[in-house]
């Protein structure tokens, strides 16, 4: 598989997009707060375009980017974070747990580390079955303090399950620094206390993000062992919205807004020539407009009926 | 009929429900040790034990069940369900309505309660109450080996998460067991005994002593209807309503701490739906808000026993009710 | 009087606390990210952002708890204490009497829940019955501002582990406090309205919802006592009972579930305690058996409102019980 | 600090003499099944020998050996597993979580992984206090298989907890080889993960386990940085009584009784000519008639009052 940039360029602009028509959402009152992944685009297109078609992807609370990446329907995401009725789980979930079952993201959890006990049962569930589809784990370098993550990777080593663990490192866990809830600054160096590879890549460079996803994805689809991929990157807005970042190294968040994977993206395809302000332009506006129509639909979409309170509690 | 125990109810239970269906599986810490023989019969890949970490073993659950397989679970003694109550409650119990109906969660967890071993309050709880309270969730507590051959074989074809416990002193006792095939559907509660002057309503090891205290009963004159749960979720509201309002004196009996455990949410039925019938105050005889002792005098008091049942039944029917002051639970 | 928030309550109760006894101390995840008054005139030590991960946080209370200090934790939002429960129910709750009283547990462990922040069901759970039917353990939900300082500062001077909950949707409401020291005692229930037709019952948001309902009954002739219970656990049973037996007619309303709810427990004690003075069925208006739903319109229905609390209330004394198949949450 | 050789082999015939008599109680029926030690005596004598009479204990549901090397009353035991009145917490705790506050040993649980759990609070009061008491923690190579493991060194190593971990490798989580639990041998290598020093030693060899238990103890009171301690025995009775061991590998098992703590400690001492038959005998009679005592004294002792019951679950 090969990535190509222009292709992963509009896709992370359309996360951009839609994430900021979320803020928008979001300051008039039209939804509830939201947790944006702003500045971590390359992460998801980079792992998420190196997965097959046959494969799961689980992810949490910050999950715009992986869903559009694998091709989510805008104006159903918008519903569901509306609450509304066409939204991806009929407005019952909201913004912090969207599944999307029919493109292959399953069972998120916002309770931080949920999705990593629910991996290696979905991953279980596979090497029963039998076929090479793997099973990629989004989850956060605070999720990584939890326990669930030191029994969720050790049970894959040891029942060899086909697991893609992407930690994505964004510095910040909500309101508290990496720094503060760990000695060490890498995850990946994790892997070895679990006897099971890792490695730590540069989250906001799309290619190399996607280099690294691809050759780990093809290690756990070879060896149905698990793999844990480090994405280094950075929460560039803040934990939710509206949060002012006060607490926030201004230095620090300086330092990685000059390193704006959707700004490398664009200056490296520019010093190729393979885009001009113009192609740059148009891909802008056909995002926009997307966005739009999306908007409209979710819009559009009622409220669910006051009897689905109750439905879909039990089978 | 042929006599077995409890614990080969659950093991036969899980071997004909493995043979019929492929994608049952079962996992836990020490499973395959202990079973040996499903290990045979079904091989590694079905029959697994795990690491030391109860949550990820029902997270694992949780997600191979809505992917298609049905997990067995065995977190061996109810106080260690603590470790899974992420898994259980938020994962298995929610994201079915979560996800707008996109999965479901059919797996089965086993654990063991109950007084009568001495291992002290960390593997001692009947904490059964808080799953009935947890949306998504069925709960099943059996009293004999026939209902935990039936209502494990229900459980485990049931497409929602069941907590299944068992009360451990009850695990070794012989009783009959058809040979034939035995499934008890879940939700309904079994009337063990029948009469017009009390309802006694219980589940579990104490259904055996609300029996021993209706047959004490009985010699004085009193005639009572005896209900066993089975089921603790869905509840049986029809069966234990019907009772109520022939009788027009319950009372419940659970080892389980009493503040919102069973018996409130029992009694508080009555209360609403059987008020007009009620001739008499609604009683509950449960254990004592405490953690379960291991000394053998405390843990036995611990449990309401027939003679306590018999003794407050009797003045409930006489019509002097227990003074506010007594405490309700055995020592009483 | 002074206005203020619920929010504010909190931190004025945490600082004059923390001033009073240098044993007091506060964490969790963006504690002292969130409190930077505290932090900045308590210190680092006292004030700490902690690691991702309540059950170390809860099991480090508990430890520091019974070796002298005053832990109050923070765990955000009350799904959140699944990943606790170890440490608060089999640690925190048992370890006393395990231990043959050799250690104490003096322990706030704070979280948030309760519909209107649309957040779905992984940060909204009212599970506060889980800690009533758990031994050890004192439970409370503060309705106002005054009551959020004066029991959080009796919370936090109780030697015995205290959850305490937070109505997220009160957090932000102004409303009076004094000035001076106030302190309120745990399991005394507040008497916010007296009338002899009906004892209406509740605690948290909802006793904003009860009030409102007994205006609205009054204007039909309705005179109706209304309880906020305050502390959960212990339940201050004495004015429960002291009010049914005046007025004979009893609703519970609250947001959690039915079954086994604190609703369960209540009407299970009127049914015992109060039952020659009953004179209508018990009614509890609660939360559906289902998970808290995001969408604002089903949030909403979720939560028994003021009209739907009043319509009940008026059939009840009017002497129609409601049918049995009317649903008893806010969308009937 | 320095060992007495002989003083640590009387020791450990004592904790070795208390656990036989258990089984001796539970097979006739005199107290419930409990879990022994024998085999780790080594362990126990060894790390407790290394600590002050200031620092605290935590241990688990086989606590015998750590009671007894930190001086229990055999008598209090024994009381305590018949559920007696005068057992060290009245007869309401059993053998599983003993707690002897005046001797140091706080806090046990039983639940896996309970303790480690709670040590992290035991050190905070310790460190806000002041004093340079340190907290040992004992646990198995099971509990590191819990999430609470990994919460509780990496929020020790965070905050500068002053903890001496030890943990216990005795090969066997109840009826599951720690093979089938982790892809690594050792947990001490684990230590990195979190940016803390560790080391593994051998558990049989009661001078080893007290030199490295005296090292890291030093080191911990020193640096109020946590240590992780692996020591490296094996369980060799079943897991509680009784207990066939019928799933035990009959060669590791005779590997592992060949290299018995107690014996390996006698025969040093009868080399270097420290001690005789005459010596050894007349140790094992007082050890005898101490335990002859104290069941006298668990025996004489009532069982607790029934208005017991309810007392103590509220301060
Ligand atoms: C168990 C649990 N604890 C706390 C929270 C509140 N919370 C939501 S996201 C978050 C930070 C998660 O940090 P990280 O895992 O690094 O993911 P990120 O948000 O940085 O993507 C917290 C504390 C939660 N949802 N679940
Ligand atoms: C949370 C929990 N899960 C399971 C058990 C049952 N159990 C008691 S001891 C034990 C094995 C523990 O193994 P390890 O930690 O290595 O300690 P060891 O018994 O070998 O000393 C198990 C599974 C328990 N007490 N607590
Ligand atoms: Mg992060
Ligand atoms: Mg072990």
């Amino acid at each position: 598989m090969s990535l190509d940039l222009i292709e992963a360029l509009s896709r992370m602009i359309l996360i951009r997009a839609y994430e900021e028509k979320l803020v928008e959402l979001q300051t008039s009152g039209k939804a509830p707060g939201t947790c944006t992944s702003v500045g971590q685009e390359a992460s998801a297109v980079g792992v998420v375009s190196a997965l097959a078609a046959d494969d799961l992807i689980l992810t949490n609370h910050r999950s715009a980017g992986h869903l559009i990446a694998r091709g989510a329907d805008l104006g159903r995401l918008f519903a569901e974070v509306m609450g509304k009725r066409d939204g991806y789980c009929g407005g019952k979930s909201g913004s912090l747990h969207i599944s999307a079952r029919d493109i292959g993201v399953v069972l998120t959890s916002t309770i931080v580390g949920g999705e990593l006990g629910l991996a290696t049962g979905v991953a279980l569930s596979r090497s029963m079955k039998g076929g090479d589809g793997i099973v990629a784990c989004f989850f956060g370098d605070g999720a990584a303090c939890e326990g669930r993550f030191h029994e969720s990777v050790n049970l894959a080593a040891v029942w060899d399950l086909p697991i893609l663990y992407v930690c994505e490192n964004n510095a910040w866990q909500a309101f508290v620094h990496r720094r503060e809830t760990m000695l060490t600054e890498h995850i990946a160096d994790r892997a070895a206390a679990y006897g099971i590879e890792g490695e730590t890549v540069d989250g906001n460079d799309v290619e190399a993000v996607f280099a690294a996803a691809s050759r780990a994805a093809a290690k756990v689809r070879a060896t149905r062992k698990p793999f844990l991929l480090e994405v280094a990157t950075y929460r560039l807005r803040g934990h939710y919205e509206p949060d002012d970042q006060a607490y926030v190294d201004p230095e620090e968040l300086a330092r990685w807004r000059a390193r704006d994977p959707i700004a490398l993206a664009e200056a490296k395809l520019k010093e190729t020539g393979r885009l001009n302000e113009n192609g740059l332009r148009a891909l802008e506006r056909g995002v926009r407009d997307r966005i739009a129509q999306a908007i409209a639909f979710a819009e559009a979409s009622p409220y669910p009926a006051l009897t689905e309170l109750t439905t879909q509690v039990y089978a | 009929m042929p006599q077995m125990t409890a614990n080969d109810a659950v093991s036969r239970a899980l071997a004909e429900e493995m043979r019929r269906d492929p994608s049952v599986m079962i996992f836990g810490e020490g499973v395959a040790t202990k079973r040996q023989d499903l290990r045979a019969e079904f091989g590694t890949a079905r029959v697994r034990n795990t690491p030391l970490a109860e949550g990820i073993i029902a997270g694992t659950a949780a997600g191979a069940a809505a992917m298609g397989l049905r997990p067995v679970i065995d977190l061996l003694f109810a106080p260690f369900l603590c470790y899974a109550m992420d898994e259980i409650v938020n994962s298995a119990g929610k994201l079915r309505y979560m996800s707008g109906g996109q999965f479901s969660f059919p797996m089965v967890v086993l654990s063991m309660t109950g007084a009568g071993w001495g291992v002290g309050a960390q593997h001692n709880h009947n904490n059964e109450a808080w799953f009935v309270h947890s949306p998504g969730l069925k709960v099943v507590m059996p009293s004999n080996p026939a209902d935990f051959l039936g209502l494990l074989k229900a459980a485990i074809r049931d497409d929602n998460p069941v907590l299944f416990f068992c009360d451990m002193p009850l695990m070794f006792a012989p009783g009959e067991v058809s040979d034939r095939e035995h499934v008890v559907p879940l939700g309904e509660a079994s009337l063990l005994r029948e009469g017009g002057d009390l309802t006694l309503v219980t589940y579990g090891k104490t259904v055996h002593n609300a029996v021993a205290a209706a047959a004490k009963l009985t010699a004085d004159g009193i005639q009572t209807d005896v209900i066993d749960l089975r089921t603790l979720k869905p509840l049986d509201e029809a069966a234990i309503l019907r009772s109520v309002r022939k009788t027009g004196r319950l009372v419940v009996v659970h080892e389980a701490s009493r503040t919102c455990g069973v018996g409130a949410e029992i009694a508080a039925l009555a209360a609403e739906k059987a008020f007009g019938f009620l001739r008499a105050p609604v009683l509950r005889l449960t254990g004592p808000d405490a953690p379960a002792p291991a000394s053998f005098p405390l843990e036995q008091a611990f449990v309401p026993q027939a003679e306590a049942i018999a003794v407050a039944a009797a003045r409930l029917v006489r019509g002097h009710t227990l003074k506010a002051d007594t405490p309700r639970f055995a020592t009483a």
